[in-house]
């Protein structure tokens, strides 16, 4: 069924016209194509859904936080901040990283110190997985629900 | 002053306390849970910072996500709104112990005035009215006569250990007495096996009439005259107003200035409120004291033209009051009516969803304080207050007229509200009257 | 299944008539074909498109009017009223009405007398057909653009 | 008094007149063009009667179609708003022979008034200070120096026939007269073929000072302080305030009792307007009367707690003034900012369309009038005016903030506004000091 020239020339009178929505059915046969409104781009359903984006982090102007993770995130596991302070990537300062890009992890790894009210708390990682991303600096502040590490399965 | 103030709460406080610090040219910090990710005090603040999850106890409730969220922002300063951790005297004592500014009063005034018997201890020693009551149990019945008659009828008979009514008896004179103090013990000894009664003076259909007060570190303490609250359903307010339409120049006189001397005996700093009931011949009797900004202070903000958030926030960085007694010139009647996602229809059940349509009302006279908006959704999570509406005119029945001009014009749906309800209060003719006192909703509106 | 030429022109038809939604379907076959469009403008569904709506009457409690046309009348060639005014169906009271059910009308007929600041204004229909339904009471208040008469071509 | 009002306008002024009726309990017919039909006021009326195509000659200015449909509801009075037929003396006198009130001054007041040469007459009649001049064409240059002398300079020549700047000259002092008199002789006679010049005083740098009038048709005549609406941008005011920061308490007592005399002479009933250039000595000189009601007549309402509109209707029905000159109080500082539909970044280009997000501001000392709500649509057919912002702070410095804060909070989407002009005069340092004449916006700000 699914011929992909028709449907990117759809698609593209879709674009050129601003159409938002186009369902065809044919007994069990069906496409539905929908564009979430003028000018943007098309999103095409099916096959295959992407996940929702994790909470992205509100306006964080006091923490210089690199950017958030983008939607090519989307297909990692997060690891988020269970707390609001300060993020430590390290045990120590000078000694090496609890964990870096690469580091393959099990549920009982810390992965880093979050500081809050004087107090450390190591954060453990709860999860199996390898370090593909690390996207809180040392010492930043984080929120809560903030991701501080994006895994891919091992 | 404060150079950056974390605001410990949500929703139409947490704008308030917002706008105030815009205007004072202070830095904001929001904190928020999920479900307020997308509320206006969150887009507007200069910082916001997630704290957790929805229920309050993993967020709004969290004393140590909220000194944590100071410090990562670099906060000098919380206020705390009302409710959550507003009157919560350990959070104040952590705030100190962190270097960060409790906007409220001491730990320790909010201790003292938090319990009910110290509150009395010093409403008495301040010389302000408390209600008459027995001190303690009584624990010969050869004393009752006496000190009933001390008291004054009518006398409420109130189990010691008692609680939902039960052990309880109002007695209209002398010759019920010796009965229901029988019948009151034996009750008590059946529901809480301790048959101890005390007597206290029965005010019957009082108003709640309730004094602004502002203090100074410096010793000044003013008020800024009085509230009703009488109109009530289940102890929630529904209607503020001021001037108080039940009491005459005097009464207002004197209930202000106890209020005062109260706050002054209590070295009490900041703003705060002082409670009182008010009995149908005008006697007043002192119940408690909120240690904190009341839901209703707009009231008194429109009445005085003083804005007390902002003072608040200076009396709290101790600075001197702004506004002197005799400065303080309330002109007009003002009328506030708290608006709740509720259906009265089903009991007031809460009506949580996506508000489609807001149109909030304007013009002469009217200010709302909302976090509402078209296309926000009102979470199951927190109290259901969506708008307050106040509004300010020269007499109390252009009040009325102008409330219900505001009520009618506010749009909101799909959800339901108790703007209906309150139409129905505002048409009947005994609040049009000003006769109203604290049981009137529910006998004359339920 | 995709007849992409069939498609193409009903877009073209769709963006040149500002239509926002089409949906056709034929046994098991479907078709729907959605574009954002203003808030205002015209939904239609195939297969017939049908011709704006006249202005409905706003609040009228004051002049209880019948009820507003609905859709079922859509199809008929309204005669809308050119001014405020009350309405008069016949010259004189007592005399026969200028038009009633059934009658074939041509441009230059009265259709009616609307009164307006004393000054009785013949209303003539100005297009040819016979006259279906009247909308509208004697003597009854008439706003700007509200139908009088509906015909259908003769 | 009237028992329902045919409201002759649309947009924010029609909603602010329907929100007075309603306070007096009165009805409401709203009459609209087609592009209106969805608007607030047609929605909240109790009567809404359709009157023409969009464009105002088809229906706010058609006095024939709104007289019917006053007919046909039973209206019987008009309250015109302001522009369209607001100053329209035939109107006046179509509704007096309707037998419809007009909610206004009579017809004649209206011509008297509306006409330059005898308001000049009337205020000086009042003993009103005009702009001196000379009081008709210099017939010979042998009159000139005296006549010069005697208005005092600076002076403007200004030809008789002129317009759009030609022929016009601004003399400092005696030494530049003859010399500037034969250059404007000479443009005057190029450009209108007619040499005929006159003299005025000329006013550098004016402020813009209005009175605000109430009067009776019992004879009393009241004012309620003044207005400042010196930001303007080509005549049109942009920003208006009171109490004016350019006056002294001397100089607002002359110029209130000024207006007050002005009205009294006409022999005025209802509101107007008197209108003031005032120059940087203090001196100041009656320009024109307006004999409506103001878009800026919220900046009087919030300063003196009287809702205007209410009592235009009563004096217009014949009651006597609610209000006495005694008991006018005006307190604190008001602003008020007028939100357009413009692109300030274009030339002030209006910008017509769908309204999308629209999130008025609110809390303590903030009034919004405006029509506009989200999923409405500005049409291009009337004027850009979305939305009045007016604060109220005890000072004026208070109120700039507030007005920054309001201004801040507002989310109007994506339609350009003024917002962010307004913003760059609140902060402008000229502004904030009260050093704003009629021309510092075009010289400082554009």
């Amino acid at each position: 069924m699914v011929d992909l020239e028709s449907i990117k020339q759809l698609i593209d009178m879709m674009v050129s016209n601003d159409v938002m929505e186009v369902t065809m059915k044919k007994g069990d046969e069906e496409i539905s194509l929908k564009r979430p409104g003028p000018a943007v781009a098309p999103v095409i359903h099916a096959p295959h859904p992407a996940p929702a984006p994790g909470p992205a982090p509100v306006l964080t102007s006091l923490t210089e936080a690199p950017s958030p993770p983008v939607s090519d995130d989307s297909h990692l596991i997060k690891i988020t901040s269970p707390m609001v302070g300060k993020f430590y990537a390290s045990p120590s300062p000078g000694a090496a990283a609890f964990v870096k890009v690469g580091s393959e992890i099990h549920p009982d790894t810390v992965v880093c110190i979050i500081e809050a009210m004087k107090v450390f708390n190591e954060i453990k990682a709860e999860v199996h997985g390898v370090v593909e991303k690390i996207y809180v600096g040392n010492e930043q502040a984080v929120e809560y629900g903030q991701p501080l590490l994006g895994l891919r399965r091992p | 002053m404060f150079k950056r103030i974390l605001i410990a709460n949500r929703g139409e406080i947490a704008l308030r306390v917002l706008r105030a610090c815009r205007e004072m040219n202070i830095e904001t910090v929001a904190v928020f849970s999920e479900a307020d990710r997308d509320s206006v005090p969150v887009e507007l603040a200069d910082h916001a910072i997630c704290i957790g999850g929805n229920a309050p106890r993993e967020s709004y409730l969290r004393p140590d996500r909220i000194i944590a969220a100071a410090e990562v922002s670099g906060a000098d300063a919380i206020h705390p709104g009302y409710g959550f951790l507003a009157e919560n005297a350990q959070f104040a004592d952590m705030c100190r112990e962190c270097n960060i500014a409790f906007i409220g009063p001491s730990a320790e005034a909010m201790r003292m005035l938090g319990d009910k018997a110290t509150a009395r201890e010093i409403a008495k020693k301040a010389k302000v009215p408390v209600v008459p009551g027995s001190e303690g149990i009584i624990e010969s019945d050869e004393d009752l006569a006496p000190t009933a008659e001390k008291i004054g009828y009518p006398i409420m008979i109130k189990a010691s250990a008692g609680g939902g009514g039960r052990g309880m008896r109002i007695v209209r004179d002398r010759t019920e007495l010796h009965g229901m103090v029988k019948q009151a013990r034996q009750e008590a000894k059946a529901a809480f096996n301790n048959d101890a009664i005390y007597l206290e003076r029965f005010i019957d259909q009082p108003r709640h009439v309730e004094v602004q007060v502002l203090a100074d570190s410096q010793g000044h303490v003013i008020h800024l005259f009085e509230r009703d609250c009488s109109s009530q359903r289940r102890h929630q307010k529904l209607i503020e107003e001021s001037p108080s339409p039940a009491i005459d120049a005097r009464t207002r006189k004197y209930l202000c200035e106890s209020a005062v001397r109260l706050a002054k005996t209590a070295k009490y700093v900041t703003a705060c409120t002082v409670e009182f009931l008010v009995d149908s011949k005008l006697r007043y009797y002192f119940i408690e004291v909120n240690t904190r900004i009341q839901v209703e202070h707009p009231v008194t903000e429109m009445l005085t033209d003083a804005d007390l958030i902002r003072e608040q926030i200076r009396l709290a960085a101790g600075e001197p009051l702004s506004i002197a007694q005799k400065t303080v010139m309330p002109h007009g009647h003002v009328i506030e009516c708290r608006v709740n996602a509720e259906d009265p229809s089903y009991g007031f059940r809460p009506c949580a969803g996506l508000i489609e349509r807001f149109r909030p009302p304007g013009g002469p006279g009217v200010r709302v304080d909302t976090h509402a908006y078209q296309g926000c959704r009102i979470s199951p999570y927190y109290d259901s207050l969506i708008a307050k509406v106040i509004v300010h005119q020269p007499t109390r029945l252009d009040a009325i007229r102008a409330m219900q001009r505001a009520l009618r014009e506010f749009v909101i749906e799909p959800i339901k509200t108790t703007i209906p309800f309150h139409l129905r209060i505002l048409e009947h003719e005994r609040f049009v009257e000003g006769q109203v006192d604290t049981g009137f909703i529910e006998r004359s509106l339920l």
